[in-house]
């Protein structure tokens, strides 16, 4: 289970983050939505240790592992994929899967390695074609496939995505929904924030809304996916 | 022709040299985005060390590795106790922390070994090679061959090891590089270690061309620079390919235009392709990798 | 049909392999607030460079009160009478509120090298004016009482409020406003959306791009909305909301 | 009330503080300070006016330039060929120096600022470079390696300035000028300019600053000051030579101007003051200064980027906290490193 406890994080002397709390269960898929500046990407660095709270607690399986640093936060079996994908685009595809296991809770040996790129490359299998291409002359699509897979590398038992259909066709963005899913099947816990936020609610467990590094809404993802207030404050007004 | 060849082969041991400090300047600001003003000065620390330890009459073959670990550990303790502290700092800042460091070191070679520069004998005899009529001292070789083996074994590191591809990853992108579970402070660390050690190594095979003394490192720290922003800055291979031009310009202007001017054409040439190519030779073409 | 106050036509950008603005039309017609909105990526900030001048579009035109203003750098975008907001904030962080709004009156000030060095009369009363006029566009946000702050050292929202009043200070026509209201709570959101009434009342013709529906819907006369660079839908508010493109848009189509 | 009067009392001790302080400098040689000190605050003067230029760039424009000592030494040597092989008047001799700079700055200004961060460094280190280098080369005009000797007393007119105090009051009159205007510049538009510049580029071009323009003054009314100052010297020392005015110097120029804290005018006076004292109070330590004055510069800049002015700024502010029980900055809410912008 990860817990965030009233979490605060400020940039300088601005406060983005106010006393947020969350949790997301095994198994689930959490999704959280709020408008742009509302402090969700400051919330998943905060959690992933990019970012160094100034107060509260996150706790993953029972042990408190704020402000430890982001290697070490992904040995814990908790992975981040960040928005805008961030992959070392001067790097071959192949290269960024290898960097990628380094995140694992051991030390892998090759022969186990290997296996996971196999692995996923049969789940990805445009990836496979283009192993050898380097991962800045990817399309969008592919580029949002490989972050996760290499996210995926350190075999985390917990994924937050940050913004995964950013920028995609939307035939795209289907296809990553419906990875995301596949993903949980297997068991893996799943953090969605999106700005796509009914399609995101539609496949998630529950849902929170963030407003302003406020928690301002939890609960069941089909009940906020009917609640006439979110739309209000996605769409404006309640005309929809 | 003779000349040429004469020409070239001054050039190109000038230029490895160029082509040493300045993949060690390339690996640091890659890596930490820092311009170490200091590089110069561990070329200095190696040449100085190494007289030292041979006036201990050590063998080369115990003498070098010697002042690798010195100078690699000189690198560490400079990352830790002036880079780090600063880290958070501005460009500006950074760089001027850089020269403070290579202030010091100077202050600390003019005390251990004095103002007068120093020499030693060449690695393998003195007596030089003749290739019909060209002459080639044996130190040539030294320098030529550590240049290859260098480049050889960093094209080895950064294209066949996963540490390696994590350092050019630390390059490209921190907040990634530490999402996939690299240690960026580490990285970091190891690329100030292994730039003094390149450094170091670079100044033990210069020593018996060339006079050292305490202050004579900032000039080729210099050229390294410049060598890395005519190679590209964004490139670990920038250095190399910018420090054998630079070197061969330099050799050719000094040949056939005037010695006296030789490094007036070096600064005139890094000011012109400044302006016609801000981001280097490599820029854009070959990028780290 | 009167003339536009601005005008773009066909206007495009590609970054890479990525068309961020696909041959856009928009108009802007003089004293209304229009808002420019679409999902996260949709190309907004990037038309809003492509206006101002930060970078150049690929094609198309720009015309400003008649004049076609294509490819103008950013000072001379300002000089003919835009002034913009960003999205994240480019404030001089070293310099106090009240300086900052100062820098905003650069655009009508006159006093050069030789008045500067010697800070004769004319220095003094332009220096008069200038502090007088930044005061007032700091009380047209309400910043009054941060003057003398850095602005480094302010909260989001007065950052916010605060790049507004160094805009105004170049006395605009036309200012555009780059998510003002991301970051604010729903109080500081429903103070913005009275200063932009008040900005317009003025006289300052506003385009907006903001994500806060429920502010544009009150807020604008007329929609555009922006999705994948390309224009899908352009109107007044009430018919935006019931485009079925656009809810689609926003809401992401159904993924079960 | 009190605390209103102090308030009035720091202000005006803030704006006429600097001047008191060069009042108090000014009387120095009235009661009694050696010739060897008078010489000593003589060379900061000079060396301060090169100084107010670098910080014009880096600390106002936010543009590092480490090629100042390149347009020194256009100053000096034009001052000195002049006046040396050609018998020109000193006055003529600088006010040519200082044509002939705007001139290059100008062109040099051009070509190199397009440039940004590292870029415009060497960039402008090249410069410094190729000057030292042409100096040497250059025999027949500069003497070479070895100088040229031999150059006169400033004179105006009929009146001679031989040195000792009639210099030194000249020269600290020069400094006083020059921060005079310089500080009425950085208070108007156009200072305010140079400032937006520095905090971000973009959004001063979008308030209509032309950059380009801006920019390039700022280099160019540097570079005139680093020739002022290069002729003084050449004046002050009777002697010129190459690595006077070489890479090295511009470096220690900057060195000079961050250890006092670039971003005020009289941050980097310390700094000149404090690193053209050092080497005479601690002459008994000489082997160690090298290491002296790179610790200093190190534990400056990475504890107090504002350099001395910061850390004087800092301890003030704590002094005026304890003193009065009340938190009161200069500027207001807090001090300038606090500064970092959001990203979110």
């Amino acid at each position: 289970m990860l817990a965030v406890e009233g979490l605060t994080a400020a940039y300088g002397s601005i406060t983005v983050l106010r006393d947020a709390s969350l949790f997301i269960e095994p198994g689930q898929i959490v999704t959280l939505i709020g408008a742009n500046g509302a402090g969700k990407t400051t919330l998943m660095r905060s959690i992933a240790g990019l970012h160094k709270p100034t107060a509260g607690r996150v706790r993953f399986n029972g042990e408190d592992i704020t402000g430890l640093r982001a290697h070490k936060v992904i040995r814990k079996g908790l992975c981040l994929i960040p928005e805008g994908r961030q992959l070392f685009s001067n790097l071959s595809v192949m290269d960024n899967l290898l960097l990628g296991s380094l995140g694992n809770t051991k030390k892998q040996k090759k022969t186990a390695v290997e296996a996971r790129v196999e692995e996923l490359m049969t789940v990805f299998p445009r990836l496979k074609e283009r192993a050898h291409q380097l991962a800045g002359t990817l399309s969008g699509g592919e580029q949002q496939m490989l972050a996760i897979a290499r996210g995926l590398m350190a075999n985390p038992r917990y994924v937050m995505l940050d913004e995964p259909s950013l920028g995609l066709a939307p035939i795209i963005v289907e296809e990553v929904f419906s990875l995301i899913q596949k993903l949980n099947k297997t068991g893996v816990s799943i953090f969605l924030v999106e700005q796509n936020a009914f399609a995101a609610l539609r496949i998630s467990h529950r849902g929170y809304v963030l407003e302003n590094g406020r928690v301002v809404r939890e609960g069941i993802a089909a009940d906020l996916l009917n609640d006439e207030e979110i739309r209000y404050h996605y769409l404006g007004g309640k005309a929809v | 022709m003779d000349i040429f060849w004469q020409i070239i082969i001054s050039g190109i041991t000038s230029g490895s040299i160029y082509a040493l400090v300045g993949l060690g300047l390339g690996l640091i600001y890659n890596v930490s985005k820092v311009i170490n003003l200091a590089q110069g000065e561990f070329l200095t620390f190696g040449a100085l060390l190494l007289v030292s330890m041979i006036s201990f009459k050590l063998p080369l073959i115990i003498a070098i590795p010697i002042v690798l670990v010195i100078a690699a550990l000189l690198g560490l303790a400079f990352e830790r106790l002036a880079i780090r502290p600063a880290w958070q700092s501005s460009t500006t800042v950074l760089l001027i922390t850089t020269l403070a460091v290579s202030i010091i070191l100077k202050g600390i070679a003019m005390l251990i070994w004095g103002k007068d520069p120093l020499s030693l004998p060449s690695f393998s005899g003195e007596v030089p090679l003749k290739l019909g009529e060209v002459v080639i001292a044996t130190q040539t070789f030294w320098v030529i061959g550590v240049l290859l083996i260098v480049a050889g074994l960093s094209w080895f590191f950064f294209n066949r090891t996963l540490a390696g591809k994590a350092i050019l990853a630390v390059a490209e992108n921190r907040d990634a590089s530490a999402l996939v579970g690299i240690n960026n402070r580490l990285a970091v660390q190891v690329s100030f270690a292994l730039s003094a050690l390149v450094g170091a190594l670079a100044g033990a095979v210069v020593t018996p061309i060339t006079f050292v003394s305490y202050d004579g490192g900032t000039m080729i720290g210099l050229k390294g620079f410049i060598a890395l922003t005519l190679g590209g800055m964004e490139s670990i291979w920038g250095g190399i390919v910018g420090g054998l031009i630079l070197g061969l310009i330099e050799a050719l202007g000094a040949g056939y235009i005037s010695a006296q001017f030789k490094d007036l054409l070096a600064f005139i040439l890094l000011i012109m392709l400044l302006y016609l190519r801000p981001a280097g030779i490599l820029g854009g073409a070959l990028k780290k990798g | 049909m009167k003339q536009a106050l601005l005008s773009i036509n066909d206007v495009s950008k590609k970054f890479g392999g990525l068309q961020a603005v696909d041959e856009v039309s928009l108009q802007v017609q003089k004293g209304q607030i229009k808002a420019l909105v679409g999902p996260n990526g949709a190309g907004k900030t990037t038309l809003f460079n492509l206006i101002t001048g930060a970078h150049l579009s690929d094609q198309g035109t720009i015309a400003f009160s008649g004049k076609d203003i294509t490819g103008s750098p950013p000072h001379k975008v300002n000089e003919y009478g835009m002034a913009r907001t960003f999205q994240i904030l480019r404030l001089f962080n070293k310099l106090t509120a009240l300086e900052n709004v100062k820098v905003g009156c650069h655009r009508w000030t006159k006093v050069g090298l030789v008045h500067g060095c010697l800070r004769t009369s004319v220095v003094r009363r332009e220096e008069k004016i200038i502090t007088e006029k930044s005061m007032e566009c700091l009380e047209r946000v309400g910043l009054a009482d941060s003057a003398h702050k850095l602005a480094g050292n302010l909260p989001l929202g007065k950052r916010k409020l605060l790049e507004v009043a160094r805009a105004l200070a170049s006395d605009p026509e036309l200012l555009l406003l780059d998510e003002p209201a991301a970051g604010l709570n729903d109080k500081e959101t429903d103070e913005l959306l009275h200063r932009i009434w008040a900005i317009r009342d003025s006289g300052v013709t506003v385009l907006i791009i903001e994500h806060n529906m429920n502010l544009v819907m009150r807020l604008s006369d007329e929609v555009a909305v922006l999705n994948y660079g390309r224009k899908i839908a352009d109107g007044k508010p009430a018919e935006i909301q019931n485009n079925p493109e656009v809810i689609s848009a926003y809401l992401g189509t159904g993924v079960s | 009330m009190i605390v209103q009067l102090w308030a009035k009392f720091r202000n005006s001790l803030a704006s006429w503080g600097i001047w008191l302080v060069f009042g108090l400098i000014l009387v120095l040689p009235l009661v009694g300070l050696s010739e060897h000190y008078i010489s000593l605050l003589t060379l900061s003067a000079v060396l301060a006016l090169a100084v107010l230029g670098i910080d014009l760039l880096m600390g106002y424009t936010g543009l590092l330039s480490l090629g100042q000592a390149g347009f020194m030494a256009i100053g000096a040597y034009t001052s000195a060929i002049l006046t040396v092989r050609y018998g020109v008047g000193a006055i003529p001799a600088l006010i040519a120096a200082q044509a002939i700079t705007l001139v290059t700055a100008v062109f040099i200004g051009k070509a190199v600022l397009r440039l940004k961060g590292y870029h415009l460094a060497i960039a402008t280190l090249a410069f410094s470079v190729i000057m030292e280098q042409l100096l040497v080369n250059l025999r027949n005009l500069t003497g070479g390696p070895s100088g040229l000797a031999g150059v006169p007393s400033l004179s105006v007119g009929q009146i001679s300035v031989t040195g000792g105090q009639s210099l030194f009051y000249l020269c600290m009159f020069a400094v006083m000028v020059a921060i005079f205007l310089l500080k009425n510049l950085t208070n108007c538009r156009v200072g305010r300019a140079w400032q937006a510049i520095a905090g971000d580029e973009l959004a001063a071009a979008t308030l209509s600053i032309n950059t380009d323009n801006f920019k390039l003054l700022a280099f160019v009314i540097s570079a005139c000051l680093a020739a002022f100052s290069g002729s003084l010297y050449a004046h002050y020392m009777h002697f010129i030579a190459p690595e006077m005015v070489g890479m090295q110097a511009s470096l220690n120029l900057v060195v000079m101007t961050a250890l006092g804290g670039a971003g005020t005018l009289w941050g980097p006076l310390l700094g000149v003051v404090l690193l053209t004292f050092l080497p005479d109070f601690i002459a008994y330590l000489q082997n160690f200064q090298l290491i002296i004055n790179g610790l200093v510069l190190l534990i400056s800049i990475v504890f107090f980027p504002g350099g001395l002015a910061g850390l004087l700024t800092y301890l003030y502010n704590m002094i005026v906290e304890r003193l009065f029980g009340r938190k009161e900055y200069l500027n207001g809410g807090g001090t300038k490193n606090e500064a970092s912008s959001p990203v979110n």
